[in-house]
């Protein structure tokens, strides 16, 4: 890790490039500073903070937060005393650690790297830009990302939400949305794609802060276009009383303390309102050095300076062996940027696989302390707040206090985030000071944080099954927000039981198993032609499995994308390169008929024609596609008049032939999305329809193309076509739900019945053809997702392990998921979700071995009277009978045992116990859940 | 001519990381370059992320 | 499982609605909330345990424990597993099949094992006639003769003029 | 509330792979419920011994939900 530094210049070629890059001196010892804080307390030479928006006021040594990596301190050089005028001195001569070094130079390094990854992320919006909405002039202007530290528990405020002029609490906040976005006259004439959504959250959270708030919205088209995001925003709209407002307010005015806004609505009204705070929805640049890399690295830019891609190749730079990743590939938010940095890590893979593991380190782990396990039970519990989301509604501090009149409890503290790096590492410091052999955290879910406590404890040598943990956050803070006194007594209780199990936990074998190197990847589209390539570019087997007997999928049906580019030859090219690469075997018309095993070791069963093959496989890819929504609207199917847009697609990719008869065409939007028949948005529908405008004005200027949307979601780069379209002379028209356009039939030719908003009544549309912007239905997916046990979400797409930071992965170990079988989305972001898949596919295939969680089934042969009922019950074959002498005994098959405890709980013996869910574990836990066993105990 | 098996990967917000984080789980060598003091990036100064509210640091 | 326990929760005198079995999905985020809070409002029309309609408030601690011991006895836990064998063999789940062989197998096994306990408790005490026994247990004398009768076969109990008590 | 002042205490035996997950979800989404559960999580529902059911009722539970 190489912080403080930039990129100067890239030499050499893909496979073995030299990076020069500049570092800045710390002036901190990074090995030294043990993050103390005296520096700061010393130092005489105040500056702005500026992780808290300079909200607040620092010194020049400082770290920014808490959790900060590396978590050391540094010297902010421009406002140091004695690195300028070489006075002061003081903060070295208080350092007890003797961390403080003024000698420290500027480095210029060499790194020898056989490919580099562009991950810069995104620049700010000029201030100058934001003055215009009186922005530096009215101190209750402020950004939404200082709104952001105003909200958080641990920034500035603590949480408490004040206007910055008077400290005093505002009752009217007002969001302006697309500054710095959407707006040709600051340069950024692309739509940000994150502050829609960003928008409802802070609104939503400032709302939890303070209910009685009164806020509003200000959106041109409300674009929360994500998976999930659309339920999310109508909720919180329902729930908080968000008041949404569609106009742009262009500028700002103070009047006796508060803000003037004003504005016109669609309906050409003119309204005026006073607000007490103003927060400006700032949208992502390009960042600010964003030339500087581009020279350095020998790459081009686009016409707004991030990255210049095209939408087969998102990931790809336009120089060979350099590729890019996240917000400055073009804005995004954290999903989609988690999505595009795995996918890049298989570019780079795909390109380097030969020198895999050459220049790797490994981890190892210190021996377990067994000493530890001869002592008498010594508990530690450590009770979290995360910020405010325990804390806000739970007592942390009686909990903690609670914990420790509690039997073996030996130490019991709260932390405020338990799961960041300085709370780890202090945790892991007090486990050994303190001797403790169990430790109980109180947090949140144990399904996504329990590996990561677990490493702490295997990294100071304590067996990780000593670990217990009580979920006082997901089932308990966040769903008791109104009963604080319950929520608290209730997380007494879970921490009691958790306390009395942990008591009783035993240390467990950490059993490996080898993985297969095989991967199967179920779909022939885009993207599971795309994940199949790149695992066998990153050198491991691959076997692409697709139902239908031609390779291509939906993108059969695409003609152009986005950026104007020959679907066709897409295609081509992918099926070509899958139908020749010794490394993928294509097998089509084949169905997948089921799965056993477990990760590394799975067996699935293909049917070909009535014949059925066992494949064994060490991981598998879901890219199983999705469908075109069939309409029963609109008249369609009645008429060759009313099309879908890849009908439309197809009839113009013969040219401007068909146009000839043709003199209007209306396009309807959300047809099936966000509605009944499917409640999400199919996210590019608007870019769809947009694009196919173009081309019909492109052919034929003259025909009248008429859009009707509920609201334009033309994000990112696509907004370019939005605004080209509108200067065509496109003619958009919005209705809302409970005015659907209405199609009618006529002798000769069909006629649209619109609200037209600006005129307050409706208007018919004569229409040569209806294009009906049709969404996205999931495909036979309940089917899949039984086979391979994995849950889907309510609109019946796959559900990934973790919304922002898992996207692609499945709650299933071993099976990855891309493209449309995880939600609706366009080609470069199937491609690039396809390219993430397949990086973390390749992961247990390269790593060779895979840990089994050891929670498997253990015989006390001593006990059992071999009566075989758990060899038969057994759901995964995993338990067997043997001969032992005379006598039969069971025994588990460790590595595929699921863990599910059916044989013990039907064991007449009760000879078999199930690892870390143990009989008297559980028993131990429903005593400490009734309180007057536990009293009966401690008494005793 | 001989491949490097090590990546630079330039930015430690979040994209960076995670780049990283695969690069090294892949079994490459990750020079991970940042131009501030700490890596994080943007998200490390989100309060919350949506739609879930999930704690972003 | 869930039926087992419900004929012998009846059996104890607690009203087998407050056992609920159910299903909901990792997705079902909102199920689960239906569930949780319909569950929560049957338990509380039913009352405190019991208290409800149809429940044995006095001896219900007592005849639960001996369900318990019964559910922990090798040869309750044979017929129960054996049982659940056979429905994995006959692939045959429906709720007509399980509640039949609960109430002809396993019930009858849990019975008795209960009953046994009962007494065992009861004589431990003091001496009991097969009167006192059967009012202690909640259950007919002629039912309980059975059972005593085998105790004091394996030797466990003992009769005299005052009643039956432990061997040793 | 049926009963004034009732506040019945009832274990919960949660699928880790299931009901527990669907349980974590709905407090991703903020849903809201009676606080009367306390959880203990299994790996399946499969692992639920009659034993632990019986047991929870004998220390007073005035319900048992097993969640798969």
């Amino acid at each position: 890790m190489i912080t403080n530094a930039s990129l100067q210049a890239i030499e050499g070629q893909p496979g073995s490039f030299v990076a020069r890059v500049h570092q800045e001196p710390r002036y901190i010892d990074e090995d030294k500073c043990t993050a103390c804080g005296t520096c700061t307390m010393y130092c005489p030479r105040p500056v702005a903070d500026f992780y808290n928006e300079r909200l607040d006021v620092t010194r020049a040594p400082h770290i920014d937060y808490a959790q900060a990596i590396p978590a050391s301190y540094y010297i902010d050089a421009k406002a140091c005393l004695r690195v300028n005028y070489e006075t002061c001195n003081l903060c070295a001569q208080t350092c007890t650690a003797q961390a403080i070094d003024f000698s420290q130079k500027p480095r210029d390094l060499e790194l020898e790297v056989g490919a580099v990854v562009l991950a810069p992320g995104f620049g700010r919006v000029d201030n100058e830009v934001l003055a215009r909405f009186g922005y530096g002039r009215y101190p209750d202007v402020v950004t939404s990302l200082e709104f952001e530290r105003l909200t958080c528990a641990s920034g500035p405020t603590e949480g408490h939400i004040l206007r910055p002029s008077d400290q005093t609490r505002p009752r009217r906040i007002a969001f302006l949305q697309c500054v710095g976005s959407r707006d040709e006259t600051c340069g950024n004439g692309f739509c940000s794609s994150v502050c829609c959504m960003y928008a409802v959250k802070e609104a939503s959270v400032a709302k939890e802060h303070e209910p009685d708030l009164d806020i509003s919205l200000f959106f041109m088209d409300v674009r929360t276009q994500g998976k999930g995001f659309d339920a999310a925003r109508k909720r919180a709209q329902e729930k908080y009383g968000l008041r949404i407002i569609r106009a742009r307010v262009p500028n700002v005015d103070q009047v006796d303390g508060r803000l003037l806004l004003t504005w016109v609505t669609d309906d050409g009204k003119s309204h005026t309102e006073l607000f007490d705070m103003v927060v400006l929805s700032v949208g992502l640049s390009a960042p600010e050095d964003a030339r500087a890399i581009a020279e350095a690295s020998g790459i081009e830019l686009n016409h707004y300076n991030f990255c210049k891609t095209t939408h087969d190749a998102p990931l790809a730079t336009t120089r060979d062996g350099i590729y890019v990743a996240g917000a400055f590939q073009g804005p995004k938010d954290i999903p989609e940027s988690v999505t595009q940095a795995s996918g890049v890590a298989a570019l780079a893979s795909e390109l380097l696989a030969e020198t895999r593991g050459t220049r790797s380190v490994t981890v190892t782990y210190p021996e377990e302390d067994t000493s530890l396990l001869e002592e008498e039970p010594r508990v530690g519990v450590f009770v979290c707040h995360c910020g405010v989301n325990i804390a806000g509604v739970v007592d942390v501090k009686a909990v903690r206090d609670y914990a420790g009149t509690l039997p073996g409890v030996v130490l019991y503290e709260d932390t405020l985030y338990s799961c960041s790096q300085d709370a780890l590492k202090s945790i892991a410091e007090k486990i050994k000071e303190n001797r403790l052999n169990r430790v109980v955290i109180a947090a949140c879910s144990p399904r996504t944080h329990e590996p990561l406590f677990q490493e702490t404890l295997r990294s100071i040598g304590v067996n990780p099954a000593l670990f217990e943990m009580a979920n006082i956050r997901d089932q308990c803070a966040w769903v008791h927000s109104q009963e604080p006194e319950a929520a608290t007594e209730k997380a007494k209780d879970l921490v009691r039981m958790a306390v009395a199990k942990a008591r009783l936990l035993e240390p467990l074998a950490q059993p490996t198993v080898d993985v297969i190197p095989k991967a199967i990847v179920l779909g022939g589209g885009a993207s599971g032609m795309t994940a199949a390539l790149s695992i066998a570019d990153q050198g491991y087997q691959t076997v692409l499995v697709e139902r239908s007997d031609r390779l291509g999928g939906n993108l059969r049906d695409l003609k152009w994308t986005l950026d104007g580019r020959d679907a066709g030859k897409i295609l081509k090219d992918l099926t070509d390169r899958v139908n020749s690469h010794t490394g993928v075997e294509v097998l089509l018309g084949t169905e997948f008929k089921g799965m056993s095993g477990y990760v590394g070791n799975f067996t699935s069963s293909l049917e070909k024609g009535g014949q059925t093959e066992l494949v064994n496989h060490g991981v598998l890819v879901v890219a199983t596609g999705g469908r075109p929504y069939l309409p029963k609207s609109y008249g369609y199917g009645k008429s060759k008049r009313v099309i879908t847009q890849l009908e439309l697609e197809s009839r113009l990719s013969k040219g401007k032939n068909p146009l000839r008869n043709v003199r209007s065409i209306v396009m309807i939007q959300c047809v099936g999305s966000r509605g009944d028949d499917m409640s999400y948005c199919s996210r590019l529908c608007c870019s769809q329809a947009v694009k196919n405008a173009l081309k019909i004005k492109e052919f034929k200027p003259d025909v009248r193309v008429y859009i009707l949307y509920r609201d334009m979601r033309t994000y990112g780069f696509s907004e370019d076509l939005y605004r080209e379209a509108r200067k065509k002379g496109v003619i958009f028209l919005r209705y809302t739900p409970d005015r659907k356009p209405e199609v009618i039939r006529q002798t000769r030719g069909i006629k649209v019945r619109v609200y037209d908003r600006l005129i307050g009544d409706e208007i018919e549309v004569p229409a040569s053809w209806v294009v009906l912007s049709v969404g996205i239905a999931p495909a036979e997916n309940e089917e899949t997702a039984r086979l391979i046990k994995a849950p889907l979400t309510q609109d019946g797409f796959f559900l990934e392990a973790h919304a922002k930071l898992r996207p692609v992965e499945v709650a299933v170990d071993g099976v990855y998921l891309c493209g449309l079988a995880h939600g609706p989305k366009s080609l470069e972001e199937s491609i690039s979700q396809a390219k993430a898949a397949a990086a973390k596919a390749t992961i247990p295939l390269a790593k060779g071995k895979v840990a089994v969680a050891p929670i498997v089934s253990r015989v006390d042969k001593s006990l059992c009277i071999g009566c075989g009922i758990c060899e038969n019950l057994c759901p995964f074959n995993a338990i067997r009978l043997v001969k032992e002498g005379k006598r039969r005994k069971a025994e588990t098959i460790t590595a595929s045992c699921k863990g599910c405890g059916i044989c013990a709980s039907h064991c007449p013996a009760l000879a078999i116990s199930m690892g870390g869910f143990t009989d008297s574990e559980i028993m131990a836990q429903i005593h400490a859940f009734s309180q007057r066993e536990c009293e009966e105990r401690r008494e005793s | 001519m001989k491949k490097t098996g090590a990546i630079m990967v330039l930015g430690g917000g979040v994209s960076g990381v995670q780049t990283a984080l695969d690069l090294a789980d892949l079994g490459y060598y990750v020079y991970l370059v940042e131009k501030k003091a700490y890596i994080g990036g943007f998200m490390a100064q989100l309060d919350k992320t949506f739609p879930t509210n999930d704690c972003a640091i | 499982m869930a039926e087992t326990c419900r004929q012998v929760l009846n059996g104890a005198g607690v009203n087998s609605d407050r056992l609920a079995l159910e299903w909901a999905s990792a997705a079902e985020g909102p199920r689960f909330v239906e569930l949780i809070t319909g569950y929560v409002n049957r338990i509380k029309a039913l009352g405190p345990l019991g208290e409800g309609p149809s429940e044995a408030g006095e001896h219900l601690e007592r005849r639960l424990d001996a369900a318990v011991k019964a559910a922990e006895s090798l040869k309750v836990r044979t017929v129960y597993g054996n049982l659940a064998k056979k429905f994995h063999k006959a692939g045959d789940y429906s709720p007509e099949a399980i509640s039949a062989g609960v109430r002809e197998k396993i019930y009858p096994a849990f019975r008795r094992e209960m009953l046994t306990q009962e007494i065992i408790s009861c004589v431990s005490e003091k001496p009991c006639t097969l009167d006192e026994l059967a009012e202690f247990a909640g259950a007919s004398a002629e039912e309980l003769e059975k059972i005593t009768a085998a105790l004091g076969k394996k030797g466990i109990l003992k009769e005299d003029g005052r009643g039956w008590f432990l061997a040793r | 509330m049926t009963q004034k002042g009732f506040d019945p205490r009832i274990l919960g035996f949660f699928c880790h792979w299931c009901c527990y997950a669907a349980a974590d979800s709905a407090g991703v989404s903020r849903y809201q419920y009676p606080p009367n559960v306390r959880v203990i999580r299994v790996m399946c529902t499969g692992r639920i011994d009659v034993r632990f059911i019986l047991e929870a009722f004998k220390c007073g539970s005035d319900g048992v939900f097993t969640g798969g």
